[in-house]
Order: C-alpha cells, then structure tokens, then sequence
C-alpha cells in the first residue's frame, strides 16, 4: 500500500560560505518521507546528514549558511521559500526536533516545564490554562517518574535519560506530524537509549507520526527504521528498505559500513572505519566522491559523478557498479 | 544559603574594619594637620600660629594619642555615633545624608543610562554581526573605553553651556530632584559618567551574546518555532546576562568611587565624592573614614548581591 | 524653581506696593529677587558657630545675620551697626566704653545687653575650655605675661574694657565685636563638645533682628542661602534689606562661575583680569574694580641653611632690584595691579607712598645696577657656556631654591617670571612646587639642630627648617586699619618669622606703636611710615604689587558704592 | 589543531618570549588586525616622541609672557591690559603663530613641547606603575596558587581588601598626606592596581598546575622554583603581556585624572596637570583644555586597540 507522501527534499543543496571556501555541507540531498514512516539517515560524522536535519526547518546558522538549490516540500509548501511567519509556525507545530545532545540543547536557566509550556503556548495560544497539564503528560508518557516535579526541574539537576526524554517530550508537545531526531542516543547509555528507541517505537505506533532519525549506529537503524538513506559527502548515496541496507547493501560505502560492523548489537562509539579519510567538505573529489576510498573504483568514477539509480524498485543507489551503460552488466 | 550570607556578612566586617583602620591610620598619623589651610589667615590677624593651633587640636580632640584616638572612634562608631564633622560643622551622618542624593541620582541615571543604551547596542551588535552596524558599534564602544569621562566632561560643558548655552555652565541644586529642570542638567553629567560604562556594556554584551547565540539551546528555540525577538530577548539574552551582571556590579562599585567623583568636580555636584575629597584636603578623619566605609559597605553589599543575585539568574549556582 | 520664586517674589512685592500706596506713606523700595553672589570653591566657610572658626569667609557668612559693633567705609570712616554712638577711649587710653543701641533683640524677643557682650568675652572668648582661637586679640603683656583685658558691665546699653597697657590699634578689635546669646550659651558653658554641636549656634537660630537676613539653607560648598529678615534693626525706616533672598554659590572654577554671571544667572562674582574688558563691554553687566588688602611678596631666607648672600642686604635689594615690577603688573595681572614696596596696601590710612625705597620700578629697576651691586657686595661673576653667572664665595654659580605651592596661576606664573627675570643676572633659579602642607612642614617650621625643640615657623636665630631654600612666594594681606598685625612676620619674636629677619629697630617701632606714643595718630603714621622704610630698606622680603579685584555685577543691581570695603552697605543694595 | 600544537610544544621546551617562530607566529596573527597595528603605530610614535622629542621641540618649560594664551593656528585671541591711570584698555590682538602651531598657554609656554613632555610623563607613568602592579601581581598570583592551603587563602583575602579599598579615594588620601610626586604616584598606583593580576595569574597557574607537563616535571624531580620560573612564568606570560597592555591606559588615566583635580607632581608636566588648568580657562583658551585630552584619549585608545589585537592574537579560540 502506498502511504501517502508527507516530506519531500529534492536535490537540496545547503552550503556554507566560510572564509577558507565553500563548505558545501548538503550536496543534493533527496529522499522522500511518508505518513508513519520513520526513515534513517545514516552516515559518518561530518558527512552532512545533521546539516540535512537542519536545513528541513531551516535552522543552520545564516550566514554562513545558504541554501543555494533544491527544495523541501511539505505538504506542497516549499520550505526553503516560504515566509518565515509560516515557517516558524510550522517548527514545532508541524516538524519538531529532538537533538542529539539534551545537556546543550536545553537552555540551563530555564525549567523543563517552563521551556515544554513555552512550545505549547507559542502554538496553541489558547491552551494557556492547561499547558502544564499537557506538560505533565507528556512527562509522564515519557514515562519520567513524578512527572509533576520534574516539570519545576532544571536541566542540571536531571540525569541525562531524563534530560533526553524530556527533549523528546518537548518535541511532541505539539502532536507534530513529523518529528526529527538528530542522534537522540548519542549521548546516553545502553539501556536509558534502549528506553527511549522503545518510546519512539510506541509514538510511532501510536501517534502514526512520521519520523527522521539521524543516526550514524547501524544497529539503532535495525530497531527502529522502515527506510534508510546512507549519506556520504553531503549526498544521499543509497536509499532503501532496512532490510535491504543491511542485508544487502548496493552502494559500496554502504557494504563498507556495514561490513564494518562487528556485532550489531555492541556498543559502539565510533563506526569501525573505511580505510582513508572522509571528504574534505569545502574540496569534494571530482565524479563520485566516494571514489578515493572505493575499492571497486572505475576511471569513470574520478569524472563522472553518478546518479540515483533504481535498483530494486525500493532501492536506489548512486553507483557506476549498477550503471549499464558503465558495465555493461544487467 | 543563609550560612553562607552570614558568612559573608561577617566577612563583609572584617573587611570594612581592615579598611577603617587603614583610612584612620593614613589620615591621623600622617604630618598634615586640619590647621594648615588656615595659618595665614590666623597669621593675617597677627596671632600665634603655633597657640591657635594647639587650641583647635583640643577642641577637637586631635591632641591625644592616636590609639586612644582610634578606640574612642570605634567605640562611638559601635554606639552608632559617626561622629562630628569639623570641617563642616555637622554630624557626620548629617553631612552624607543632605548630599548622597545627589551622588545617588547620578550615579543611578548613568548606571541605568549605560545599562540600557550599552546591552540594547550590544544585542543589536551581536544579532548584526559582521555588518556596518555591528563594525561601528565596535568602533564607538573602543571609543567609549578610550575616552577619558571627565574631559568628555569638560568637552561638554565647553561645548554645550559655554558655546550653544543649551544648558547652564554648572549644576543648580535649587531645582528640586524630581523636576524636569535637574532631569535636563543631569544630562551631560550622565553622559560624560556613563559613557565609559556603556561603551564596556556594549562590548560585554556583543560577546556574551555571540557566544551564546552559538549554543545549541539557541537552535533548540528556533526549532521551537518560538519567534525570532523571544529566542535573542528570552533565551540569549537570559544566558548572556550572567556574565554581564559580574561586570556591571563590578562597574558600580569602581563609578561611585572613581568617575562619580570627578564627574562631580567638573559640573559642581555636591555629591559625597565631593564631599570626601574635600575632607580629605581638611584633615577631616571623621568624614573620610565614614564615607570610605559606606562606600566599603556598599561595594561588599553590591558583591554579595551579586552572588544572589546569581543563584537567582544561574540555577545551576548554589552557596554553600 | 527659579522663576517660582521670583514669581513669588513679585507676589510679596506687589502686596506690600499696595499696602505703602492705602497708607499714602513714603516711597520706600521694596524688597525683591533673590541676589546671588558666586564665589570659588575653597572659598567656603568652615561653621557657623564663628567663635570656633579660623578662617576668614565663616566671619563673612555669620556677617549677614549678625552685625558687629561699626564697620567701616570705603575711606575707612566707622559707620556704626550694634553701637549707639562711637566708643569713648578714656584719654589715659586704657578704658573703653560701649554703648550699644536698645532696639537689639534675640530670636526669643529677649533685648541684646552689654552683659550678652561681657559674658561672651568672658565666659567664652577668654575661658579655658572654648580655647577661642583669636584671644591673643584680647591679651596684654603685664610684667612679663600676658593677661586678658577686663570687661565690665556698666548697665543694660553700656559696658566697658579696660586694659593696663596702651594698645591704640585695640579699638578695631572691639569695633569687630559680636555677641553670643546667654541665654543659650549658659546652657552648653564648659562642654566644649556640647557647645561645638549646639544646634542654636550651628543654625544661627538665635539671631533675632540683628542682622539684615535670617539663616535658611546651608549645603556644604554649593550654596548659603539666606532670606530677608523684616525685623533688622537698620531697616526700621527704610525697609532694607530689599533682596527677598541672598545666596551664596560656590562654583568649581572661575571660568564656569563667570559664565554664570554672563548667562544672567548669578547677579555678583569676582571677575579675572583677562576677562575684565569683555565683560565691561557687556550691556547688562557692570564691572567695578576696586583695591584689596592682598598683596605678593617673595621671601629671602637669612637663616643658616639658605644661600650666605641673602644674609647681606645689599644681595637682597640687588635681587629686588633685578625683579621689575612693570612686567608683572602687565604681564600676569593685565594691568589690575600696582608696584608694592611696603606691607601697608594703598587703601590702608595708614599708608604713606613716599618713605618706601621703591626697588623694582624706575629708576631702581635696573639690571645693570643690581649687577653692580652684587660685585660690590664681593660676589663675582663667571662664564657658564655662554652665559654670565654669579659665583658664589666658594666660586661655584650661584644656584637659589624658589619654593611655592601649586595651584594658583597667577603664583605659578609668578615663580616663572621670577626665574627668567634672575636669570638675567646671572642668577640660576630652580622653582620647586611643594603642597602647602609640605611647603609649611619642611620649608616653613624650623629648629635649633641638635636640640629637642618642637618645630615652629621661628624658633629663633639659630633655628633652621629641615628643608634648605632661598625663596618662597606668597600672597599675604593686611588689616589696613591695624597693619601692626604683620609683626608675626617681621618682629624677631613672630609666630611666623620663617625667614629669619631679626632687626632691632623694627622691633621697636612695632611695640611703640602698640604703646601710648601709637594713641598720636599723626605719631603713629611716622611710626609706620619709618617702619615701611626700614622694611624696604632692609628687603627681608620683596613686595611685589597690591592686587586689584575686579567684581562683576548685573545692571540691575543697584545702591553699590565701588570701594574697598563695597559690601558694607549691602543691605541697601537692590534691583531695579 | 596544529596552531595549538605548536604552542603547547614551544612552551614546554623553553619561554614563550624566546621562541622565535612563536613570536613570527603571533606577529602573523596581530598582523592582520589592522586596527591594533594602528594602535601599536601610534604607541611606537609616542614612545620615539617622549623619547626624542625634548631634543626636537622647544622646551615645555620655556615661559614667555609675551605670548600667554596664544591660540592654536588658524585662531585668534585678543588681550586688553588694563591702565591703573588712565581706566583704559590697550587691546591687542594675537592670531596663531606657525612657531606655535598648537598654541601657548597662559605662561606662554608651547603647547606642543608640553604636550609631548606629558607624552613621555604619561607612558613612563603608565609602563612603572603597571610594571609594579604586574610583577606583584603574578608574583603572588604564582605564589598563592603554587603554596595552596592557607597561606593562598589568607593572601586571596587580602587581595579582597584592597580590591574593595575605594581606589581612586586611597589614591587622593595618600597623594595628599605624602605629597604629589611622581614617584609617590607610580608607587601607589603600582602597589594598589596588583589584585586583578593576582587573581587572573592564580586561576591560570591552579589551571596549569594539574597539566600533564607540570606532573611530568614534578615526576622528574624538578624543585619547586624550577617548576615556577621555567614552567608556570612563561605559561602565563602571554597572559601578562596582555594585562599589561591593557591596564596601561587606566593607569595612564589614573594619573591624568589625579593630576587633573590638583594632585598631579607640580614639577613635571604632564597631561593631567595641562588639563588642569585648561578647566580654569575654558572660557578664554578653550586649546588648553582640548588638546591634552585629545592625546590622552589617543593614546588610550591605541592601547585598547593593541591590547585586544594582542588578546586576539594569543587566543587560540578567536577566530582572526
């Protein structure tokens, strides 16, 4: 059955104009989000999937930062355009953000109730009387013991689990149709991330909310993921079903990644790495970036960058590999 | 938390006490005598110089040994006797209290003058950064530093009152405080006084704004969908003023001490700098130790509401 | 505020107009405006309760509430305030007799007697316990030691002072005199704590009709402001004084303070020399200039630790003579000063223009002449690069120390002068700025080396300062009606001979004056015009010039009659 | 990364100052804050001036009455001189003088010899006093953070008292019981102005005390001196250099103001003291008055402008 299109980022590129060159972050980023679908955007750190986290709501720094092409359609509406009125009554609402470090994220002089409230009165100004009501909820269906208390708590004085969840609970305090979730694991440990994957998992179920997830831990990928869309120097280069990232990846990078993962239920810190560097982002390697660390590298691949090709219906990869008219093959 | 006030607060006295006896001892063991401004005077009346002045000594006391000084000084202080002013004939607190008023209100105006005008460019400077108006507010405020009050005082006065006449050439205290006639005359003194700090509100300001618009519970906001005024005015500005409330009380403590005084010398404001320098030139002990300590008092006082200050700004901030 | 209060002003003005036009009376001005005189800070006056005060502008605040005995006239001719008629000195010259006038009364109603006047004299200026700073006015020496003169209380109006030796400059003492109230000062007698801190003196309370204005404002160097007192006893006929207010404004510097006067906002302030034509040219601004008792001089130290020639008079009249007057007159007073060659100000009675040897005009201005009489003197000279200097007796430049205070222009500008002037004679002056308190400390104080004495500004011959020094420049005044005052600096036995002058016949013409032959007034100004030649004579000092001031006042302020004594008739003065 | 390799590595292995490429390195980074050359240009010119300059200009003591009040070029001035005799005027007028391109003042001395006497006055001023301050300063700072315990408390302590003396008031008081000299100013302000220092030099060294080389050095028996002078010394050298740029200009002002109500050394001329009299003569030679303060505040703001380029340029997390 298909689901209905809810997000749709075409060939977005956001760059950033620093003195030393152009960091050029997002390189053409496309992929398409559905109705209840939580898709996976994986990758190395540096790689471009944060920037593409941001550029959604657009909430890099600008300057520097510029979105220089491509869209970002919600429901139809162009966000890299629109007004900002529109736009920010669209973050939060509509497309919340839980980011990757709760401790940085939240602001330390203010309670988690008054920056959960906050969100909720900037949207639905006439729910005044009962945003700490809802906020006690959602605490509470975070599953944050004395939901009551923890509300009139500043950020330093929780613990990181409760920090996260509490990040995660300022996200859907809105009810957002898509919620955006930059590493929310990072920096929590094994079990408080084991919690909180399960409360995605049940706002997913439950809310039909559709979810990015940015992650860089495969094994998370496994957990939670319909979809999955590996990126690689600011590009998607694969983009498939979890299933078939995992069990049988196309893009070399992605058979890379994954044959890097030692076991996937370890925890990791770090992905075991591809031998060679990641792309200096302001100097991207002519053709297809991955090229200097491919090890089916073509002539080809130096100078000609590839495109997005359909695989196996659900599976696109830019790769020459799958390319006939490169091969020769299928 | 009330521990540590009283703490402080026993702290605060010590302190005072070390600085009391230091004033005393500088200005009663040292070789100038209340008597030495008036001895051709005395002598234009063809009278002894060296008679009248042992008269005034043991009218005033200034004959005894200094400890015994010193003792029956701290004695009435602990009374609450602060003592009687010679030189102005009047009991010390009497003094101070008919000319802090004019000390405060210039002090206040320039304080609130600074604070406002300096934070206000300073955000405006960071939310700008990089541009002409971020660039000129760096410009003035290295100005503002640089520019020494009490010739931008002078400047002023030469300016304004000698050459336009816009405003009278000094300050007349026969405009009661709440007037808009003392408003108007304060003006070029709150300027020639506050522009200093100003300058290093705009400074401070800009900085600690930039460092905070860079943190990630600034995005957070914006994720919010919160408006652009409620992320710089609520949640920068919030983070940014704990560091700017250090350099502001710090800055008070310096003003009332250093540029009030010569403010008020150079537009003739009979506040308490005056007051305490012309006790000095009068060997007046009483006065000067008096103002000292209030003002020792008060710089402690601004310090300690600064740390209250602080845990009421900065959660994360608790005294033991 | 200002104009509420003149507003106010012209309210009382208009009433009382109203009320002298239905009694159909005579046209008596009427009392308006508030006058304001400016004055430089450090001008300020130090209390109210003046029995305790040494300085000078205390006197002059109290003066407003308070009339003394008499004052005098521009040409010095008493003019009597609390007196009746002039006081009576017994032919021998040692009884006074004061009769005060009856209409005198205290805040409390209660008359002013002579026994207020005996009891202030005795019970506080010559008490133990006050310590009143000036009662050596009121001492005489009797066989070796000094005792205070005897008051008497003779009845209601009438007391008398009777002394034991002859002291003809006595009676301005006495015309100066004012009293303290009994009838308050009885309570705080003998707690000189008590009687410092009484509130009834510190606000001058007590004051009654005694004076033109009543105390009512007092804010440490800003502002004296006093507001007409209806019952002053000189107004009874006329209706004075006829300033509804009078204040006293201090100012940071002249320049502000004269901006002041020129923006109409003050009505009277001292003007400086190089202002005087510009605000003479003002049309509502009028600009009297009148002498003043002041005048500079330099000092030669002749005790042991200042230069060997300075102890030779022929150095000091050379060096005086090298000092020309012109160019100070015109160059740092601008004209508003004269050539002085004696201690007694022009304005003085008792000043005579001829006796003086008048060194440093012409003709005994001359370079050349001061020259010669320093190589008379046995001083030679010698070459320094291309230079002349003097050589001392050791045969090295003479080098001479000009100690002075900072702070005054006029002294500084002064100081340089001086040492360009000397220089031209060969004689290097290094000018060195000391602090007051130093200046009297290390310069001024003096001891006997070796010896356990307490410094004093003259401790006798043989008594020399910490300090070694030449010169020092000052600016001193005299009471032109007592000028025997200036012994202190001139007698051997001066509280401040400093400088270590010790001449017999000065001495003794200083104590015949204050002595029964002085009671001959055309004796007594021999006496000083003998005593002002051997001072010029003898150079311990060198009178620079009698300053002039210059006052600036609003047009509209009129009843002013310009003269040295100009405000002894303020209570007349007036706006148009 | 590297940048701060390079740094750590210079600093292990010997003092900052003589590292050649160190120094090369910094130079390169100031280099290219075009504001702070500008300061520190204008910081070389006044040194060769206060250096040179008596051998160039006039002397600032040469008076000349004949030519009191001059005004700068491109004025004029009149002059009346009064007759006693006649009541009349005799007026004159003076335009600027190409000898006197600045002026003259009231004793007709040359504004330009007096103001580059203050130039010299004002840095020697303001490079002793703040010599003093600094050495007492990082002197104690090392040494109470390199002690600890109680002798570090108690010294702390005593930083608080003199950092809550009313500073410009300890100033007047001492000035005036020990007499305005030069020296007794530069030592007063010197022996006050440590306590920031102190402070800023003791959380620097306890911050570098835990480092990894200082345990090394310890490790490796090194004495305790040793480690202070060879170690702690040259880490926070850069951080002195800084401070002492940027507490010359409030000592340079310090000594102005002083000088400026009347209690500047009367033998020297120095800004303050020119400034002084400027304020008496505001109405007749307004030069006086403005062109002192205009080199002060120069000189002031070249210092600000350098002392940040420096800060900047010593600060590995500012961007350049």
């Amino acid at each position: 059955m298909a689901a209905k299109t809810i997000l749709e980022v075409k060939d977005l590129k956001t760059w950033f104009y620093t003195r030393r060159g152009i960091v050029k972050a997002v390189n053409g980023v496309s992929f398409t989000l559905d109705e209840g679908e939580c898709l996976c955007l994986v990758g190395e750190s540096g790689c471009g999937k944060s920037v593409t986290a941001l550029s959604i709501l657009r909430l890099f720094d600008s300057p520097p930062g510029k979105i220089v092409e491509g869209k970002v359609l919600y429901e139809g509406l162009d966000l890299t355009t629109c007004a900002m009125p529109l736009l920010r009554s669209i973050r939060g609402k509509d497309i919340a953000m839980v980011f990757q470090n709760a401790q940085s994220a939240l602001n330390p002089v203010f309670t988690i109730g008054d920056q959960i409230e906050e969100q909720i009165n900037t949207h639905m100004p006439h729910h005044d009387r009962n945003s700490r009501q809802k906020a006690t909820a959602l605490l509470e269906e975070m599953k944050i013991p004395e939901a009551a208390e923890a509300l009139k708590m500043y950020p330093h004085q929780m613990s990181g689990g409760m920090k996260q969840r509490a990040m995660i609970a300022m996200g859907l305090s809105c009810d957002p149709r898509i919620l955006i979730a930059d590493e929310p694991t990072t920096a929590v440990d094994v079990t408080i991330r084991a919690q909180i994957i399960y409360i995605l998992q049940e706002l997913k179920a439950r809310r039909n909310m559709s979810i990015i997830f940015i992650t860089h831990d495969l094994s998370l990928v496994r957990e939670i993921g319909d979809r999955a869309a590996v990126v690689y120097a600011g590009k998607v280069v694969e983009i498939a079903p979890v299933e078939h990232i995992l069990n049988k990846p196309a893009h070399p990078y992605t058979i890379g990644l994954i044959s890097c993962l030692p076991d996937i239920s370890a925890d990791l810190k770090r992905l075991p790495s591809i031998p060679g560097n990641t792309p200096n982002p302001i100097d991207i390697p002519s053709g297809c970036p991955f090229h200097p660390r491919c090890p089916s590298v073509m002539d080809i691949c130096r100078t000609v960058e590839p495109e997005m090709l359909n695989i196996s219906g659900v599976q696109i990869a830019a790769c020459h590999l799958y390319d006939a008219n490169v091969t020769g093959k299928r | 938390m009330r521990n540590y006030i009283i703490k402080r607060l026993i702290y605060s006295i010590i302190i005072a006490w070390g600085i009391l006896t230091i004033t005393f001892i500088l200005l009663r063991v040292g070789p100038t005598s209340p008597v030495d401004r008036y001895i051709l005077n005395i002598a234009a009346r063809g009278q002894d110089v060296e008679s009248v002045k042992q008269a005034i000594e043991a009218r005033y006391g200034l004959n005894k040994p200094i400890t015994e000084q010193y003792f029956s000084y701290m004695a009435n202080l602990l009374q609450g006797n602060w003592g009687w002013s010679f030189s102005a004939s009047m009991p010390v607190l009497e003094l101070i209290g008919s000319h802090w008023i004019y000390s405060f209100q210039l002090i206040l105006l320039a304080t609130i003058f600074a604070i406002i005008l300096g934070v206000g460019l300073g955000m405006l400077a960071a939310v700008k950064q990089n541009t002409k108006f971020d660039y000129a507010a760096s410009i003035f405020s290295f100005i503002g530093i640089s520019i020494p009050g009490f010739w931008l005082g002078l400047m002023l006065i030469l300016v304004f009152a000698v050459y336009l006449g816009v405003f009278k050439t000094y300050y007349d205290t026969n405009y009661p405080i709440w007037s808009l006639e003392n408003l108007k005359q304060l003006i070029l003194p709150v300027m020639a006084l506050g522009i200093g700090e100003l300058a290093g509100y705009v400074r401070y300001t800009r900085s600690a704004m930039l460092d905070n618009l860079r943190k990630e519970f600034v995005t957070t906001a914006r994720a919010k969908g919160l408006p652009e005024r409620t992320v710089i005015g609520k949640h920068v500005l919030r983070n940014a003023i704990l560091p700017l409330v250090t350099i502001i009380m710090f800055d008070l403590g310096s003003v009332v001490f250093g540029g009030a005084y010569l403010t008020e010398i150079v537009f003739g404001i009979p506040g308490l700098g005056q007051v305490s320098f012309n006790a000095i030139f009068a060997n007046d002990y009483a006065v000067v130790v008096a103002v000292t300590l209030i003002g020792t008092f008060l710089v402690l006082f601004i310090n300690l509401a600064t740390d209250l200050l602080y845990t009421y700004l900065d959660p994360r901030i608790r005294y033991e | 505020m200002l104009t509420g209060r003149l507003n106010k002003g012209l309210a009382i003005t208009a009433a009382t107009i109203l009320l002298i036009v239905s009694l159909g009376g005579c046209a008596a001005p009427s009392a308006k405006g508030n006058f304001i005189e400016g004055d430089v800070t450090g001008g300020e006056a130090e209390t109210l309760n003046y029995i305790l005060a040494a300085d000078a502008s205390s006197f002059g605040y109290v003066g407003y509430t308070l009339e003394s005995l008499a004052t005098y006239d521009n040409k010095f001719n008493v003019v009597l305030r609390c007196l009746a008629k002039d006081i009576d000195v017994s032919p021998d010259g040692l009884v006074y007799t004061m009769t005060i006038r009856d209409d005198l009364k205290w805040s409390n109603g209660s008359q002013v007697t002579a026994d207020d006047y005996v009891y202030t004299l005795k019970n506080l200026m010559f008490s133990d316990w006050l310590n009143y700073n000036y009662k050596d006015d009121w001492k005489e020496e009797v066989g070796g030691t000094k005792v205070f003169v005897t008051p008497q209380v003779v009845d209601n109006t009438t007391f008398t002072i009777t002394r034991q030796s002859v002291q003809p400059e006595f009676i301005y003492t006495l015309y100066n005199l004012t009293p303290y109230p009994k009838y308050i000062a009885a309570k705080y007698e003998g707690n000189i704590d008590a009687f410092t801190q009484a509130k009834e003196f510190n606000d001058l309370s007590y004051t009654g009709n005694l004076g033109p204005y009543k105390f009512k404002e007092w804010l440490k160097n800003d502002k004296f402001v006093l507001e007409r007192n209806p019952d002053y006893f000189m107004g009874k006929d006329n209706g004075a004084p006829y300033f509804q207010e009078y204040t006293i404004k201090q100012f940071g510097t002249s320049a502000v303070m004269q901006a002041a006067l020129e923006a109409g906002d003050i009505s009277f302030c001292g003007i400086e020399p190089q202002n005087v034509s510009k605000y003479k040219n003002m049309p509502r601004i009028n600009v009297y200039t009148i002498p003043t008792r002041g005048y500079n001089l330099i000092s030669y130290n002749e005790r042991a630790n200042g230069w060997e020639g300075l102890r030779n008079k022929q150095v000091r009249q050379a060096i005086s003579m090298a000092l020309d007057k012109d160019p100070i007159v015109k160059k740092i007073y601008l004209g508003f000063a004269e050539p002085a060659f004696s201690f007694i100000p022009p304005s003085s009675p008792w000043f005579n223009d001829e006796s003086s040897l008048k060194l440093g005009v012409a003709p005994l201005n001359s370079k050349d002449k001061a020259i010669e009489m320093l190589k008379a003197a046995g001083y030679s000279y010698g070459k320094d690069g291309d230079h002349d200097v003097l050589l001392g007796k050791d045969g090295k430049p003479v080098k001479l120390l000009l100690v002075t205070t900072p702070g005054s222009d006029v002294v500084e500008s002064l100081s340089l002068l001086i040492k360009q002037e000397l220089g031209d004679i060969g004689i290097n002056v290094e000018v060195k700025w000391v602090q007051w308190p130093t200046l009297l400390r290390s310069y001024m104080m003096n001891k006997v080396p070796g010896s356990d004495q307490e410094p004093r500004y003259n401790n006798g011959p043989q008594a020399v300062s910490d300090e070694a020094w030449d010169m020092t420049l000052m600016g001193h005044n005299t009471d032109p009606l007592a000028p025997s005052g200036t012994s202190v600096f001139y007698a051997s036995d001066g509280g401040l001979n400093s400088f270590g002058f010790f001449n017999a016949k000065v001495d003794d013409l200083f104590r015949r004056i204050r002595s029964k032959e002085g009671l001959d007034k055309v004796e007594r100004a021999k006496m000083y015009s003998e005593l002002a030649g051997i001072i010029s004579d003898e150079q311990p000092v060198d009178f620079l010039v009698y300053t002039r001031s210059n006052l600036g006042f609003q047009k509209n302020v009129t009843g002013i009659e310009p003269g040295v004594n100009i405000g002894y008739n303020s209570y007349l003065w007036r706006f148009e | 990364m590297s940048e701060e390799k390079i740094s750590r590595r210079g600093m292990i292995k010997k003092p900052v100052y003589i590292n050649r490429r160190l120094v090369r390195y910094y130079w390169d980074r100031l280099k290219k804050n075009k504001l702070s050359l500008a300061g520190l240009g204008f910081i070389v010119f006044l040194a060769l001036l206060g250096i040179f300059g008596p051998f160039l200009a006039a002397d600032p003591q040469h008076v000349d009455f004949d030519i009191k009040n001059l005004p700068p070029l491109g004025f004029s001035t009149q002059e009346s001189i009064y007759d006693i005799k006649t009541n009349t005027f005799a007026t004159t007028v003076n335009p600027g003088r190409p000898d006197h391109p600045l002026g003259t003042d009231s004793k007709g001395r040359d504004m330009l010899s007096m103001l580059i006497s203050g130039s010299r006055i004002s840095l020697l001023v303001g490079l002793l006093a703040t010599g003093i301050a600094l050495f007492l300063g990082t002197f104690l700072g090392v040494l109470s953070a390199y002690l600890g315990g109680w002798a570090d408390n108690l010294l702390m302590r005593f930083t608080d008292v003199m950092m809550t003396f009313p500073f410009f008031l300890l100033l007047v008081l001492i000035v005036f019981i020990f007499g305005p000299s030069l020296t007794i100013i530069v030592i007063v302000i010197g022996l006050t102005g440590w306590t920031g220092a102190a402070r800023l030099i003791r959380s620097e060294a306890l911050s570098l005390r835990t480092r990894d080389f200082i345990t090394a050095s310890k490790a490796l028996g090194a004495s305790d001196n040793r480690i202070i002078f060879n170690h702690l010394i040259p880490n926070v050298a850069s951080l002195i250099i800084v401070m002492a740029t940027l507490s010359i200009p409030g000592v340079i002002m310090a000594e102005a103001a002083l000088s400026f109500i009347g209690m500047g050394d009367p033998m020297s001329t120095s800004w303050g003291t020119i400034l002084n009299t400027g304020q008496h003569s505001l109405d007749t030679a307004w030069w006086v008055a403005v062109e002192p303060g205009i080199m002060l505040f120069l000189t002031v703001l070249s210092f600000n402008f350098f002392g940040d380029g420096l800060r900047d340029a010593f600060d590995p997390k500012a961007s350049v």
